[in-house]
């Protein structure tokens, strides 16, 4: 069984390291039928006995885990793509709205495009 | 019965809140009678709309009783995580 | 954080699914050495915040954990790609010797060549 | 003070155990003095010798007081687990 577990980074995603806490928003009439696209899609690709996809929303202290992907398989090789694979693409493909509180002040972060670099490895564009 | 307008990310502090009912009809009547910056910034290029959680075009679009349209800003960049 | 658990297959290495037990058996002068320098080499060639290999010996019966890896990084690259190949790495580089208990009686597992396939995979020969 | 011979997976069933204490002395000598179907295994082109630890050619080896010398045959193949 790969796992990985992802934490709120203390420098988040702009500069300094004074990130007090993390808020995200999701929409979930987009963002669950987007995850269980996903898990299918993942499971479609893998022979795997067990998938566990899951995120969290709300507010988050640097530290506080935030993103757990979970895949078991007969095989080593199959449990490590289908993992990598499901966390590029839920970090694309679901729709986070996030703002960071940094001095007590709350600010969102702005997009960024090279976020669709990593599902150039799996050969298809970002959705 | 009332349509569900829903803002998201900056669009709610925009909006004064994350939510708000509005009586069905036109989305241009709708933007309309918002304040002029908010319309503005609902109907920018970058801003994608969903209705009852499908994506859609937002010309001539006309919101029933019932109906949630959602306005998404584009989405944030960068990792919030180590792993 | 990427982890990858491994745990005793029922229908282990060879035919059919009745293995009762299974024994790991080890020489210490041989593998903690190289256990430890597999792990040198990859903290030398990603860069991680923490590391940790771990594998059991004795008698195990299916189902029960076997083998835990797991990479800590900044960058979740990093974590996957470690994780990866230490474990490639420990599958080959370690001195183990298998037994396993079908219907009361035990028979050590021969030597399969290739075992090695994995590591081409990252351009090396097995040691 | 005597020297250990340790017998590793399979060899360790043909030896009677894991291990085994031997005067010091030549491996062929102490090789000599086991049964001939124990030696014949223990000489097999698959077995590699570790000689306190670092693999060594067993051709010519000589064990001193308190040295260990460990038989390793093939490792065993396959894999025990799933993932």
């Amino acid at each position: 069984m790969v796992s990985f577990l992802g934490q709120v980074r203390a420098d988040s995603s702009q500069q300094g390291d004074d990130v007090e806490a993390l808020e995200l928003q999701h929409y979930a009439p987009l963002t669950l039928p987007g995850m269980e696209a996903l898990a299918r899609d993942v499971l479609g690709r893998w022979a795997l006995d067990g998938l566990l996809i899951w995120h969290r929303v709300g507010e988050m202290a640097p530290g506080d885990p935030i993103v757990l992907v979970a895949a078991a398989s007969r095989h080593r090789r199959d449990a490590f793509a289908a993992a990598d694979f499901a966390m590029d693409h839920l970090k694309s493909e679901s729709w986070f709205w996030k703002r960071e509180k940094r001095a007590g002040q709350w600010a969102w972060v702005e997009p960024r495009e090279q976020d669709y670099a990593d599902l150039a490895r799996w050969g298809q564009a970002g959705v | 019965m009332m349509a569900r307008l829903v803002f998201l990310g900056r669009l709610a502090d925009l909006a004064g809140g994350a939510e708000r009912e509005v009586a069905p009809g036109s989305l241009a009547r709708i933007m309309a009678d918002m304040g002029p910056e908010l319309a503005q910034a609902l109907a920018g290029p970058r801003v994608r709309l969903a209705l009852n959680g499908a994506l859609v075009a937002g010309d001539g679009l006309v919101l029933k009783a019932g109906d949630e349209l959602a306005f998404l800003p584009p989405v944030s960049g960068g990792s919030s995580r180590s792993g």
